[in-house]
């Protein structure tokens, strides 16, 4: 098992390898200089020696490949270097911002995997019948409504009926649960809607494949409960692709909180991630979007081991 | 006897000012209270003296002083702050300042003349690895003494009659000479000045929070508590107004926002409001063609109908005021009944528009098509460039935009990767060779994109800085605002207004134009 | 098979099971009187059992018998209640189980005799068991469920039933889960599982048909002897009449929906009294009677039970038909016992009517030896690294498929290669068309390696017949277009009138009528596809052709068809076939010469009938052995002998001979060196250390 | 002759070769959430087609006389804060969102598809580069990537479109299409009717193009209809966050952005009708997408 780990650790390396060059090289091409947003955004009259010389303390004027490089070597070193903004260490700027997302998103896959899970099974147990349609017409909605726009009705619904709004500071849940859980359970009911009609679906198309297997017809010829013969014979195989896609969208969530958390104005990596674009602060961008992808790599292996732990099939020999 | 000069121009300037803020005057002030305001962005730095966007003034502004400051209740005056009195030689090129003997550092220590001096020697003469973002502004200034404790003497290598009020400048901030010396970066890591809050603690893209100093030097302030200033968007800015999450915000909001706000809030939430400095206008990149052609810029500029749109704009937008360079109710302003003899601020837009279409027809580009550069997706960008296409769309001009980010905006516009670019000042202060410093000649000043040049400008310029006189030095700037708006390599069209949200407790905070001060904090208080 | 003393522990240790002798008449453990069942689809209503009625005693084992969609499996499913839901419905009948009408019973209460009064075991071994529990939680499932036992009784109950169905090392096995044992244990833990509550019934759906035949007589030898004794009624369903005729007591024969004949299996075979019957009897190969020229087949395709004709549904396809055949005719006795549902069932049944269609044009029944060596295959080898499990799990592993078989075959000669599953002649067949590449050896085709790139017009010469009819065909093309693209590709034909034209040619020599041209795959019957796939194949202008399996996945029936369209059409263009199949009695009819491969290589490599009259490996004895006979009576006289073991993995592949390890004959030697393929006597090879030359 | 009398089928032939329209019923009649899906989509399509006859206004048109109107007679949507009519905007939006929609579900499928076979097909080391390289590029977040390539290629209009846009908003799609026809096609090349085609010695183009192809047509067109729902959202997103389609032209996403929102209280249709307008044009082709799945997947089929 270990050795396993470890071979798809080292195999996770050029990937993300590829995407940091991929990241590190697009981004270069992008037009916009931090300095110049910093020094001229504002219409403030800065002469070109300052933006020269600072510049040159960003260390914007070596060559590209030097750059690159430098960087790599400081990502090993787990230092992934200053932000152009504001001078401090990514890493800070990252750590005030992740515990949030993360939360979010978690909270988002779990609200998604208790809607999903019973609404797709119900809706393959009663498939074609009006239960079922209705069932896929919700997921379908949930998929179709844009999060950004659920997100700005949710948030005018609350101010309209209720003239309430939930905070706009972020407390950590061990702090003050109802305060963290009063900011934070919006965003996470928007993308769990989401991410639950994706699931449910997957449910759904599952649980009617394992249904037909042979094996649910030798459990009902043994005479277990229709219950049982479910819950034990059926779910159990159904979650593998289940899971796959719950990692899945899980990973592709970090990346995608970018337009929930600007709706809801949440301190998070998408906040961000996306102030750091518009400031052209291309060191804090890199190492976001390699954070992302790494989340995405790590959450593909921790789907691989968990089909492991599952699927007896999928054993290390 | 300068001072006197400024007194009348204030006074001036305070007729402009819509003065809900008197009403504060009657109540007796209540110490205590925390002051919770709205901030659209992070400070980039945490020294002043590279700062140069409302986002680090709002921040940093209660931890600081300055040598002076503008008046809030006496715009566009400018007053001492830790300077107790002050004297200017009669030639123009000595400044001598008395400071006050009772002021502390965050840290304890007294201020000295030489944390003054250490200050404006770090601006005008930055170390290595420190950005002085306005050093270009302190040009005319040669040197910086500080003979004993209590004084400080600038020296000038040529007289400026702004000079007083750029001492006043809110990015000049007074560290410690001591800090400096250990660290010239210092006041990049730590915020530690003389101001009336100390800084408590802050998460970088989500608060900021300040508690009182006790040991400021103007006697009963502050009166708060402290203040926490909050990062948000601008669309959740406005959702935490409804909400009532924030009590007051120093940008602006659009008249728009202040009825959303009024309806959720009713009598809990008040409004006041100032001209702004925000000028938006459109540039023009006279080294393409047909741009470099006067009569298609003149087209242009004749096609918006400034008057017929300002009142339709002002309730969509935070756009006000026609205006040309000048805020209309600055001292120097370019009388209204001047101003509509300029191309573009005429009434009859009819026979304005048939003059543009003539010209353009004469410029051998009857249907001129560009594509528009706006800088997106802010408030009023938007809906400026929306207006501005559908006049354009009225003479027969299609109008393509392109919206661009910040960054993006800022690197064309610099490169002069543009035909025709959504352009805007904000500038801090109001005096004309300041204004209009950015547009010289496009050889002289790298702040004006439009590659246009004419060395009169530079003469009508020099002619109005040297002016002492007020009265004459009005004149001086009237012509020289009167011919750059005639070159038209830059058109203005319309002003903002700052329209300001506060909760009804807080209390004593005059609105001036300027957003990129944050005004004076220490005497704001809180009703119970 | 179970030693003895193995089952008198299993008495004492379930005092429940009452052993009882030879199967005894007693009265009727289950009766189906009448009974319809319908899927009612989209599509419309498919009739799939139409009054179907028999009755099984205690300890009998009855068979029911038929080709695919004839509604056996129907019918067993809908005695259990299991019909897929919400199609398939009983529309009439009933279904009496102890004098308890099973379909009128709650849910609930059929749900308590499911797997504790009535057990079924299914087709598939490989499917039917839970992927993801292991063997002991799925065994103890029903104990827990139907008999209330604690865990601990449980898991003694499934210790015994595992060592009952003659699993070794029972404990172990509880903790593993499918995927650790091989087709053949999986099906002995489903027999274990059927056991476990002492059911009355067990039936058994085609319990045997996904297994290799020395596995599958394991498992029948297994459950015959566990009916005996413990006095189980069983029904076998299947579509093979060897089984048949070997195990069981009475034989019902279904077609189209419905029961053409009923009785012991001795009248069934001696005095089939039904054309239907006959000719299915009559259209296998057979291993015990001297090889006919031609197999006598029924023509046609079984009806579309969505629209049946009218009267007798076999009528169609029938011989003997007569005008009142437009009327059904019903199920009567011809015999004390015997009934037959055709209205000639009594000229049949005395020999009055002449049943057997005599085949005589006998083909070339010797290998032309003097004939051109048209492809020589030498000491090829194909290993391949393989990663069990997915992506990283384990480590690679080499299976040598192939390893180290030579071999030529001649003009106009059909080399049959035969072997249980796994043994790598498919992946000979690949090589030979060049779909893989080998690890060594060579393959020579009429003087050129066929890996040679020049080598274009050898390999477009060699052409292939695959086993699936539903694969090889590409569903998105026309008859026409499939049959045609090879002339259009090599401008075989001019213009695309030449083309339409041979199109219809082709169509014609493979039996097709010239409509089907426009028809897509899906349109086609299973048959059929086949016979377009030997058209596309000889489109090509072949002179050599790979058959993979052409026949394995067809009916009885439509078997015969195609064996006899391969065999004309060899004699007429005088093909070469290498004719791949694991069916003996198949290979040993069109065949000349004939391989028998285990492993990876050749066991024995002889002329057809010196083979099936002498053979001398063990394996090929075996096989021989294991392979059932249409015909009870020889059946009966056979000695019982069944292969050991399970067929070893071929990742760990036996030192030695690999058959070493299943051989009766093994001694410690043999386990030390790879026998060579030797020449025993004329054209006869063997390559067993044990045998002597003649 | 002997051969040629070999008879098989008995039954009379009756053609049941399905035409474009029995499908079309055939298809109606079992997903009946399908074809309202198919007829929505189409409605939407066609009113955007028809978005110059049948819009009642200029959507640019600024008119400070209509501002903020609420639905009436002449403006049925109403107006937004420009006095330009809703309804018009949504028609001409429907435009953009489809064009956008399709023409980048397009690109980006067929690319997906073409890698995805060709990986399939060729196996070994190209397969394990390509995906390499899918893999990163599904690692990375779909709007950083539509993000960058905005900016790297600044825009560039093709008949009023952003073409640089578009091509953004395939991108993202391309390794997820990649992929999934990179399985389907793996077990079609295990397919017999492969073999015989290499059998029969047809060049790799052919047996491409000519036998796996077809036989992706069902998998491909269902990612097609789902990336075309995923594309108009992503779109809608894109310029919701000022990246994508830019004033004036009318995009649904475009009119929630800024300050649309700060006129909710005065104006709700400003919000509610683009919102709706999106999610409906998703549904219907997730509608359409998720039934063309479950009639042209054998397996998920009814036995």
């Amino acid at each position: 098992m270990l050795t396993y780990v470890a071979k798809r650790l080292l195999m996770t390396i050029p990937t993300l390898l590829g995407a940091a060059v991929l990241i590190f090289f697009m981004l270069r091409v992008v037009p916009g200089d931090v300095i110049e947003v910093k020094l001229r955004g504002d219409g403030a009259s800065v002469t070109q020696d300052v933006i020269d010389a600072e510049r040159r303390r960003l260390g914007l004027d070596k060559p590209l490949p030097e750059q690159f490089t430098s960087w790599i070597a400081g990502l090993t070193r787990l230092d992934p270097g200053l932000s152009m903004w504001t001078g401090k260490p990514v890493v800070d700027e990252m750590s005030v911002r992740l515990p949030l997302s993360i939360q979010v998103a978690v909270m988002g896959a779990l609200i998604a995997t208790l809607i999903a899970v019973p609404m797709g099974t119900l809706s393959a147990l009663y498939r074609d019948s009006p239960i079922d349609y209705l069932l896929r017409i919700f997921s379908l909605v949930g998929l179709a409504v844009p999060a950004f726009w659920f997100g700005m009705v949710m948030i005018l619904l609350l101010l309209w009926l209720f003239n309430w709004l939930p905070p706009v500071i972020y407390t950590p849940f061990h702090v003050d649960p109802i305060a963290n859980l009063s900011q934070l359970i919006w965003p996470a009911l928007v993308v769990g809607i989401r991410y639950a009609a994706v699931v449910a679906r997957m449910v759904r198309s599952s649980v009617i494949e394992v249904m037909k297997e042979d094996y649910i017809r030798t459990a009902r010829a043994k005479g277990l409960a229709e219950k049982v013969i479910i819950i034990r014979h059926a779910m159990k195989n159904a979650m593998l692709p289940a899971i796959t896609v719950i990692g899945l969208e899980f990973a592709f969530l970090m990346g995608g909180l970018v337009v929930t958390e600007q709706v809801f104005n949440l301190n998070g990596i998408g906040q961000l991630f996306v102030q750091a674009v518009a400031h052209r602060d291309f060191v804090l961008v890199q190492n976001i979007v390699m954070f992302i992808a790494a989340v995405f790599v790590f959450t593909n292996l921790a789907v691989d081991l968990l089909y492991a732990a599952i699927d007896p099939r999928i054993r290390y020999r | 006897m300068t001072k006197s000069i400024w007194a009348s121009a204030g006074a001036l300037a305070l007729a402009f000012l819509t003065t809900q803020g008197a009403m504060a005057q009657d109540a007796k002030p209540v110490r205590g209270g925390i002051l919770n305001y709205g901030v659209a962005g992070g400070p980039h730095t945490l020294d002043c003296h590279a700062g140069n966007s409302f986002a680090v003034t709002h921040h940093l502004g209660p931890h600081y002083s300055t040598l002076m400051k503008t008046d809030n209740r006496n715009y566009p005056n400018t007053i001492g702050d830790l300077a107790k009195s002050w004297t200017i030689s009669p030639d123009h090129l000595t400044y001598t300042f008395k400071l006050h003997d009772n002021v502390k550092f965050h840290d304890g220590t007294a201020l000295t003349s030489e944390d003054v001096r250490a200050s404006f020697q770090r601006i005008i003469d930055p170390p290595a690895g420190v950005v002085s973002a306005w050093r270009s502004m302190y040009a005319d200034l040669k040197s910086v003494e500080a003979p004993d404790k209590d004084t400080v003497v600038f020296k000038m290598s040529a007289p400026n009659s702004g000079m007083l009020s750029i001492f006043g400048s809110p990015w000049a901030c007074i560290y410690s000479a001591a800090k400096l010396k250990e660290d010239p970066k210092y006041p990049e890591k730590t915020v530690m000045g003389t101001g009336p809050f100390q800084l408590v603690e802050h998460v970088s893209g989500s608060h900021w929070t300040g508690k009182r100093f006790d040991g400021y030097f103007r006697p009963g302030l502050p009166y708060l508590d402290g203040f926490k200033a909050i990062a948000l968007s601008s669309t959740a800015l406005i959702n935490a107004l409804a909400g009532g999450q924030i009590d007051a915000e120093f940008r602006g909001v659009t008249p728009a926002d202040q009825q959303r706000i009024q309806a959720s809030r009713g009598a809990n939430i008040r409004f006041e409001q100032a001209e702004g400095m925000g000028l938006f206008m459109v540039s023009f990149n006279t080294k393409v063609k047909p741009y470099d052609d006067i009569r298609v810029r003149r087209a242009l500029t004749l096609a918006v109908d400034r008057w017929g749109g300002i009142e339709p704009m002002s309730r969509i937008s935070t756009l006000k005021y026609v205006s040309s360079f000048q805020r209309p109710g600055a001292p120097d302003a370019l009388p209204k009944a001047q101003l509509e003899k300029l191309p573009g601020f005429g009434r009859d837009i009819k026979a304005a528009r048939a003059e543009a279409r003539r010209l353009l027809a004469e410029a051998g580009v009857p249907n001129l098509k560009f594509t528009l550069i706006n800088r997106g997706p802010d408030m009023p960008y938007a809906p400026f460039a929306l207006y501005l296409i559908d006049q354009w769309r009225q003479i027969g001009v299609t109008v393509d935009q392109q919206v661009v980010d910040t960054a993006n905006w800022a690197q064309r516009r610099t490169s002069g990767n543009f035909s025709v670019i959504v352009d805007v000042t904000g500038d801090w202060g109001e005096d004309p060779s300041f204004v209009m410093a950015r547009f010289l000649s496009s050889d002289t000043s790298f702040n004006n994109p439009t590659g246009f040049s004419d060395p009169k400008i530079e003469q009508l310029f020099q002619a109005q800085k040297l002016e002492f006189d007020p009265a004459k030095r009005t004149q001086a700037v009237n012509v020289l605002e009167n011919y750059i708006v005639e070159q038209i390599f830059t058109m203005p069209v319309f002003r903002t207004v700052r329209l300001l949200p506060f909760a009804t407790k807080v209390q004593n905070y005059p609105v001036v134009p300027v957003h990129n001060w944050l005004g004076d904090v220490s005497e704001i208080w809180l009703k119970p | 098979m179970i030693a003895p003393n193995t089952l008198r522990m299993e008495k004492s240790a379930s005092p429940g099971l009452v052993p009882v002798g030879p199967p005894s008449p007693g009265r009727a453990l289950l009766t189906v009187n009448d009974l319809h069942v319908h899927f009612v689809q989209a599509g419309g209503v498919t009739r799939a059992v139409e009054g179907v009625s028999f009755s099984v005693r205690q300890g009998q084992i009855l068979a029911l018998v038929g080709e695919s969609g004839c509604g056996k499996s129907a019918t067993a499913l809908a005695l259990m209640r299991l019909l897929a839901r919400p199609a398939g419905r009983v529309v009439k009948g009933e279904v009496l189980f102890d004098g308890v009408d099973l379909l009128k019973l709650s849910e609930a209460e059929m749900r308590e005799r499911r797997g504790r009064d009535i057990s079924m075991i299914f087709q598939e071994p490989m499917t039917s068991l839970n992927p993801v529990l292991s063997i002991g939680e799925q065994l103890m499932e029903p104990l827990i469920a139907h008999l209330g036992m604690n865990k601990q009784a449980a898991r003694a109950r499934s210790i015994d039933l595992l060592t009952m169905v003659g699993l070794t090392d029972p404990e172990r096995r509880l903790e593993q889960y499918p995927h650790h044992l091989s087709g053949g244990m999986r099906q002995r833990v489903m027999i274990a599982m059927g056991l476990a509550c002492n059911p009355k019934l067990i039936i058994a759906d085609e319990p045997t048909t996904a297994l290799d035949v020395t596995i599958q007589a394991q498992i029948l030898e297994l459950m015959r002897d566990l009916s005996r004794r413990l006095n189980i009624a069983l029904i076998i369903i299947t579509h093979n009449l060897g089984i048949v005729a070997r195990y069981a007591d009475s034989v019902n024969v279904m077609y189209a929906a419905r029961l053409v004949e009923r009785g012991d299996a001795d009248a069934i075979f001696a005095r089939s009294s039904h054309p239907y019957t006959v000719g299915l009897i009559d259209s296998i190969p057979r291993l015990d009677r001297p090889r006919q020229g031609r197999l006598s087949t029924i023509e046609g395709m079984p009806p579309d039970l969505m629209a049946l004709p009218a009267g007798c549904r076999f009528a169609p396809r029938c011989p003997h038909r007569v005008d009142k055949c437009d009327h059904d005719p019903s199920l009567v006795a011809v015999e004390p016992g015997h009934l037959s549902a055709c209205w000639r069932a009594g000229e049949l049944v005395t020999g009055a009517l002449q049943a057997r269609a005599t085949a005589t044009d006998a083909l070339l029944s010797i290998g032309p030896a003097t004939a051109p060596v048209r492809v020589t295959v030498q000491e090829l080898k194909r290993h391949f690294k393989v990663s069990a499990g997915r992506g990283w799990f384990s480590g690679a592993a080499t299976v040598k498929a192939v390893d180290g078989v030579s071999f030529d075959i001649r003009q106009g000669e059909t080399l049959g290669l035969v072997g249980e599953s796994g043994c790598g002649k498919s992946t000979i067949g690949r090589a030979i068309l060049n779909l893989d590449a080998v690890t060594a050896g060579s393959i020579i085709i009429d003087g050129q390696n066929i890996a040679d790139k020049r080598a274009r017009e050898v390999r477009r010469r060699t052409q292939v017949i695959f086993q699936d009819p539903f694969s090889s065909l590409n569903p998105r093309m026309s008859v026409s277009e499939i049959i045609g693209e090879p002339l259009a590709v090599y401008k075989f034909e001019p213009d695309a009138q030449r083309i339409e034209a041979r199109v219809q040619e082709l169509l014609g020599q493979v039996g097709l009528m010239p409509y089907m041209a426009e028809r897509y795959p899906h349109e086609l019957s299973g048959g059929q596809r086949q016979r377009v796939g030997i058209a596309r194949a000889l489109a090509l202008k072949p002179s050599i052709i790979v058959c993979d399996e052409p026949v394995s996945a067809l009916d009885v029936s439509i078997q015969g068809q195609i064996i006899n369209l391969l065999d004309e059409l060899q004699q007429r263009l005088g093909l070469t076939y290498l004719f791949i199949a694991h069916d003996l009695a198949v290979v040993r009819h069109i065949s000349h010469r004939v391989a028998v491969m285990y492993l990876g290589r050749i066991m024995e490599l002889a002329d057809r009938d010196e083979l099936y009259r002498n053979p001398r490996h063990p394996y090929t004895q075996l096989l021989l052995d294991a392979a059932p006979v249409p015909d009870p009576v020889i059946e009966r006289g056979r000695r019982p002998r069944v292969a050991k073991g399970e067929l070893p993995s071929p990742i760990n592949q036996p030192k030695g001979c690999v058959f070493s390890t299943r051989c009766p004959m093994a001694t410690v030697e043999c386990s030390q060196a790879v026998p060579a393929l030797r020449q025993i006597a004329d054209g006869h090879y063997v390559a067993c250390i044990k045998v002597e030359p003649c | 002759m002997k051969l040629g009398a070999i008879t098989t089928s008995v039954s009379v032939p009756s053609r049941a070769r399905p035409t474009g329209w029995r499908k079309m019923m055939q298809f109606a009649t079992t997903q009946p959430l399908g074809a309202a899906g198919l007829v929505t989509a189409l409605v939407m399509a066609i009113a955007g087609a028809l978005a110059p006859l049948i819009a009642p206004y200029n959507p640019v048109a600024i008119s400070f006389s209509d501002m903020l109107a609420p639905p009436s007679w002449e403006h049925p949507l109403g107006t937004d804060n420009f006095g330009r009519d809703i309804l018009s905007r949504i028609l001409y939006g429907a435009r953009t969102a489809i064009v956008m929609g399709l023409v980048s579900a397009l690109i980006g499928s067929t690319l997906g598809a073409i890698i995805g076979v060709v990986s399939a097909y060729f196996g070994g080391v190209v397969d394990l580069l390509i995906q390499r390289v899918v893999d990163i590029f599904l690692s990375l977040p779909i709007i950083v990537l539509a993000l960058v390539v905005v900016a790297m290629l600044g825009r560039n209009l093709v008949l009023g479109f952003d073409f640089n846009l578009i091509l953004a908003i395939s991108i993202p799609i391309v390794p997820q299409v990649a992929r999934v026809v990179r399985s389907s096609a793996l077990s079609i090349r295990e397919m017999a009717y492969v073999d015989a085609a290499r059998v029969a010695g047809y060049s790799t183009r052919r047996i491409i193009f000519r036998h796996m192809a077809p036989n992706l047509m069902a998998p491909y067109l269902i990612m097609l209809t789902a990336f075309i729902a995923q594309a108009i959202l992503l779109e809608a997103s894109l310029s919701f966050l000022g990246l994508g389609v830019t004033e004036p032209s009318p995009a649904w996403g475009l009119m929630l952005a800024g300050n649309a929102v700060d006129f909710y209280r005065q104006a709700p249709w400003m919000i509610i009708f683009p919102g709706l307008a999106i999610s409906l044009a998703v549904f219907s082709f997730n509608l359409l997408g998720d039934s063309l799945r479950d009639w042209l997947d054998p397996k998920a089929r009814l036995r």
